[in-house]
């Protein structure tokens, strides 16, 4: 057990630090509050570009595709960097952190000599089509079909919840291609091309006024038979795979994130004059505490994944951990800012330009997406400790 | 000793029940929500037509002369049809009149407001945003009004803005017109969108001395404990609703084979919201009674129901979301209005942890 | 709506008192203290027949049987007194509570008038044979059978976590008595002489080291068949009934005694200094409230259940109510307490002779006794609410 | 940055894991809570002859030299088999003689103890039970002590008794031999049977200054840390064994043809126990390592993990418990054992209170 930086991890984060410095756009803040979605991800593009042009893009994926060969540790090094930084998203993300590790694990080497690449340099954005209206919690319900048809499969039917969306060129996407076998079987993972005709993008609007989601219609979409993940009717496996990565590794970067939220916090703190309250301060003690603890245990998760070579369902605590931290959180920050908290973006009285007010409504979300805290329970209940299947 | 309605009051209750969702549907609270004052003079009229402006009100001034559990019966239907407008800030405005003004100001702004003919409301936070009176900072000159308030909601609706400040060192109370010269009305976007909040500067304004000293500080103590009671029976009825659409969804939207309210983990988190929800409704018609009956411990009676229902308000929608799953989470299911109103309805009149303090000093320093 | 006491109320509530301050006994505290169960019990038994002696005794029973014919509220308002005064529990608490309302609702005339005259004298004591080894929340489960054999009843089984077992002269035996039919049917309630030979009494030693609860073994014992109450197999139903008596009534004294509780703890935290603290305030703040609604809670049960005639299955929120908030309440106690929360009695540092350590024991049987927290749950969820059944 | 145990912590953790269940079965845990002290000299030998009462400290005075973490990951284990007597005492007065007393003492003392010949306790509470340093009262007249110490666990099984007092206004530490002249030691019978605690009369009592002033506060500090670290190792394997008794309950207890592990109900409440084991195992493993590396936030880190799991081993506790239903409650089983051991290490150097005012301090108040 050794939580210091190796010489090798300090001189990597040294080079990041040096490289972010110089390179992390400024202008971050200001694009956010000006321009609309479509104008800020012209921007995000741009920025992924430099990333990738930096070499700091798929950092640790094997370099004959792009990658950098580095530590799953590095990996996470950067991210934390990033995030301290305050540099902005990288728009493909859901590509870097979720598609690419499965292609990697799954894909063929077509595949990945086809894909990767561009998955690293934002050239290609992607989406993850695995929600439906009635397979929510219940993914293996999900009863968009892909039939084959010559050397094509035509997929029909209906995602939700799809994140990036909108901006997508590419979808991974769960199908169902045997119906009379058992739920869990007859699904396979397609690379479907977004820009195919009948392809069809809605955007949902969520509880905060924001359209962060969307949903996707396909109607006789034609994906070539090439573009299957993985076997034909193991899609399961696929998809599990990445669900694991996307629970694994989506704590990383959040934590970070919340640890600046953390500061702002109290930085209101005490420009309200609260920050003496005994009641607050022992709120914020034990808010702070549970930040820590989750870093630890991210730390102890990415240790554990670098010793196995894989995530594990354990990853479903960290999701718990963090969804139902910064719901707890925003109540707090809104406790505190009192009256102030429910002011909305564009209000004259408003604090951080209505920033605490979107985050409390946000978090409702966090429980929800990427997983409901009943389904991480159920998941560790059956497959961490061995109880009976509850559902 | 009886805890339940009487006949009259069930009577009530039941045409309140159909009135609200008939003549203000949700398609309507959304419409509203979008206007600059989220209030519908139409709608208002046919409430005043109701007699329930001056529900609590002696009849001499137009009142229906009816108590706090009448109103607590009434606004806890309101509260579960999310009606918009500007009914709990007039309350407020019209029993501080009640608690304080003259015989001829309440012959004139008391008896328009039951008469549905004007609509008010109370001018109390400031930049502190405290909810104590002794928070008030701003100074009267004479009757001259100059400085700003916070977080006055209806403003841009109401007819007439009493106003809290100080005389000298006195507390007291002023009655401002809307239309005055030197009166600014800035709307400040908020979460709860069927209830505006405003900020309010004075700047010179002319004003009508109401009360001073002990008569304005017992008044404003007096309209804020009708108008929290009345807000938590308000909340209460949001939570039964809110309820209600979950079980109806827990029962109808399935998933793994089965209605999601047969798993336990959804099935519990109803069975909370039920009890949150009867004990709010218990602390609610308490309060008003203790209101109503001015008994001793009714401002504690007050306390306990605010700060339970802040928190429960607001839980019982954070479990009706979640048990929607993503559904919950979207801008057309009506749970965040219920949501946004809980969490204002939280911050009004003092939070949790306010009249937590509030309760100890109560029950705690009295010995 | 009118939650003040009637004349008539207030007159017999000044009546009560009056008995009550010319009756109820001084040296109850220093009973507990100084003696053994059993020495404790011929007290309380002489408590009970002056209670009956002096009318107090199944106020809202018919006169017929021995009681009072007094309202519902009546009732509670002598309950409400004497936990107020805090005189001693009435030994023959369990028939008083529901043993005799259950045979006055499902009872025969003949059994009326040869039993609930001596349950209110505390002349027979009562337990009730509810649950089993295997048979805890699944109460329908009860294996303990009994086989007619001319006109008596043989019965046969185990039953656990019975209080007052081993001072109890009767008891309201749940039985299986047709072991074909579905879990629900076939079960009978019967009245067992504890007296009779083969019925043997087992101490339970709980957490806290005390015996409050029994086993009763059983090994065929013949019961006269004239004991059935209600219908042979139409047990369940019967049952039932005993346990919404169970969950209507229990809260009514718990909130009273736990109102002396919260007064004792409000002592303690003068004279520990702890009162000013602000995190301390908020907490006992928020006891303090949730403390009243259950009084609120409980008097619009009574009222529902006087205008309904019976209990309904909201009585679980009661049930859920007065265990929880006692758990939360212990906790508090204890972190006010400090160091000092955890000596037990005898210690010669202890405050209130280890009340506090104990009850911070006792309390975490309340979510389990009379129906755990889960059980009221699932009634809520599926009898209150409509829900399927989850179990 | 590697966050898991080497090979060799492993083994020291494996070789930890047989041996306690095996030297000192629940039975024996059963048999010494009913002894006067709990302590079992037979299995002091046995843990000694490991080396593990002297395994953080120096060589050079018999100890095996090893980490904090080798310490957690043995005391973990101790936790788990709820192991009765004087292990934290002794590691508590030993880490203050090793931090502050002089060479002779440490060979006398120290060396002692880490060859398993000596026990050793700390006596620092006083009637006011703050863990404050600052709440020490008790005045030194020159190398005589009386008064009286609250709460010192272990006393009657100790060798030698280190007790804080004042000398002057100066904190100091003194060593008293347990069978001084003037020294009472009165049992208090408490929750945790297992680690019982003593009231410390000193009446004139010789004492042996081991440090005063601020060499005497750093090292009642460092010594705090050290065993709060280890008490937050050992709290993590109490939870351990908790959620693993209760996992196996949940699997084979059958309720309505099932077992209850199959509803939700009980099965989220098992997840959460892992949760809050699993958490509070990476805060005491933390904890221990930076105490270990001397980071600079490692007094924060033990007031985290402390915090933290002085909350979480009662909740684990209760859901336990709750999952065993009646059973949960009796005497037989060993549920309580662990519930008792968890109140008393909730309470143990601060509660969580406690040390989140203490992370506010050096989280908040240090900008």
């Amino acid at each position: 057990m050794d939580l210091n930086l190796t010489a090798s991890e300090l001189q990597f984060r040294d080079e990041v630090r040096a490289w972010l410095e110089a390179n992390s756009p400024r202008d971050w803040k200001a694009q956010q509050a000006n321009e609309t979605m479509e104008e800020r991800f012209v921007f995000l593009r741009a920025w992924q570009r430099k990333v990738y042009e930096g070499g700091w893009a798929g950092l640790s994926w094997p370099t004959e595709y792009g990658g950098r060969g580095a530590t799953l540790m590095e990996q996470v090094i950067f991210t934390e960097e990033t995030a301290r930084f305050g540099t902005p998203p990288m728009p493909g993300v859901l590509g870097l952190v979720l598609v690419g590790p499965t292609l990697i694990t799954f894909g063929t080497e077509a595949q990945k000599r086809r894909y990767l690449p561009k998955i690293l340099s934002g050239d290609e954005i992607w989406c993850q089509g695995f929600s439906e209206p009635n397979a929510g919690s219940d993914l293996a319900a999900l009863r968009t079909e892909a039939r084959l048809d010559g050397d094509h499969f035509v997929v029909n039917g209906q995602k939700i919840w799809t994140s990036y969306g909108w901006a997508s060129d590419w979808c991974e996407l769960v199908v169902r291609t045997d119906p009379a076998a058992d739920k869990h079987k007859g699904l396979t993972v397609l690379l479907v091309d977004m820009h195919s005709p009948c392809v069809e993008v809605r955007r949902l609007r969520q509880m905060t006024g924001e359209s962060e989601f969307n949903e996707l219609f396909f109607e006789n979409v034609r994906v070539p038979a090439e573009n299957v993940v993985g076997r034909v009717n193991d899609g399961w496996n696929v998809a599990l795979g990445t669900l694991m990565h996307e629970r694994a590794m989506l704590g990383a970067g959040v934590q970070v994130q919340y640890r600046r939220q953390f500061e702002r916090l109290l930085e209101l703190a005490r420009s309200l004059d609260r920050i003496q309250d005994p009641v607050v301060r022992q709120k914020l003690g034990q808010s702070y505490a549970e930040l820590e603890i989750m870093r630890l245990n991210q730390m102890r998760a990415i240790s554990g994944i670098i010793q196995r070579g894989q995530p594990g369902p354990e990853g479903s605590i960290q999701k718990i951990s963090w969804s139902e931290w910064n719901q707890r959180f925003q109540q707090l920050a809104a406790e505190i800012l009192g009256p102030y908290a429910q002011l909305e973006k564009g209000a004259p009285s408003v604090l951080d330009d209505g920033d605490w007010a979107y985050g409390f409504l946000r978090a409702r979300g966090n429980t929800i997406e990427a997983g409901t805290s009943e389904i991480q329970r159920n998941i560790i209940g059956h497959f961490v400790l061995g109880l009976p299947k509850s559902y | 000793m009886q805890f339940g309605l009487t006949e009259t009051q069930q009577m009530l209750q039941k045409s309140a029940r159909e009135f609200f969702p008939a003549e203000c549907p949700m398609a309507d609270v959304r419409r509203l929500m979008e206007t600059p004052t989220a209030h519908d003079p139409a709608l208002w009229r046919k409430i005043a037509a109701q007699g329930w402006t001056g529900i609590i009100f002696p009849e001499q001034y137009d009142g229906l002369g009816l108590g706090m559990v009448e109103l607590a019966a009434l606004i806890e239907e309101m509260g579960r049809a999310l009606v918009p407008g500007p009914f709990l800030s007039t309350l407020l405005a019209a029993a501080a009149m009640d608690a304080a003004a003259s015989e001829t100001q309440k012959q004139k702004y008391l008896a328009s407001i039951c008469r549905g003919d004007s609509t008010a409301t109370l001018a109390l936070l400031e930049a502190t945003a405290r909810w104590d009176l002794d928070a008030v900072e701003m100074q009267a000159s004479g009757s001259t009004l100059t400085g700003r308030k916070l977080f006055v909601p209806d403003a841009g609706a109401a007819d007439f803005i009493l106003c809290a400040a100080r005389s000298g060192a006195d507390l007291a109370l002023f009655l401002v017109d809307s239309k005055a010269m030197g009166l600014t009305l800035t709307p400040e976007p908020a979460l709860d969108a069927t209830r505006k909040l405003y900020q309010v500067g004075f700047d010179h304004v002319a004003a009508e001395l109401v009360a001073s000293g002990a008569t304005a500080r017992a008044a404003l103590e007096r309209a804020l404990a009708v108008a929290t009671a009345a807000l938590v029976a308000e909340m209460a009825g949001g939570m039964q609703r809110v309820l209600e659409i979950s079980v109806a969804y827990a029962k109808t939207r399935k998933q793994f084979g089965k209605p999601i309210g047969q798993f336990q983990a959804v099935q519990h988190q109803c069975a909370d919201m039920f009890l949150l929800t009867e004990s709010s409704r218990s602390a609610a018609y308490y309060a008003a009674w203790a209101l109503q009956e001015n008994v001793p411990e009714a401002r504690l009676a007050v306390s306990i129901a605010k700060s339970y229902a802040s928190d429960a308000y607001r839980e019982v929608g954070n479990r009706g979301i979640q048990i929607h799953g993503g559904m919950g989470f979207t801008w057309e299911n009506d749970l965040h209005l219920y949501y946004r109103r809980a969490k204002a309805s939280e911050i009004a009149f003092g939070d949790a942890a306010f009249h937590r303090e509030r309760i100890a000093r109560l029950v705690m320093d009295r010995a």
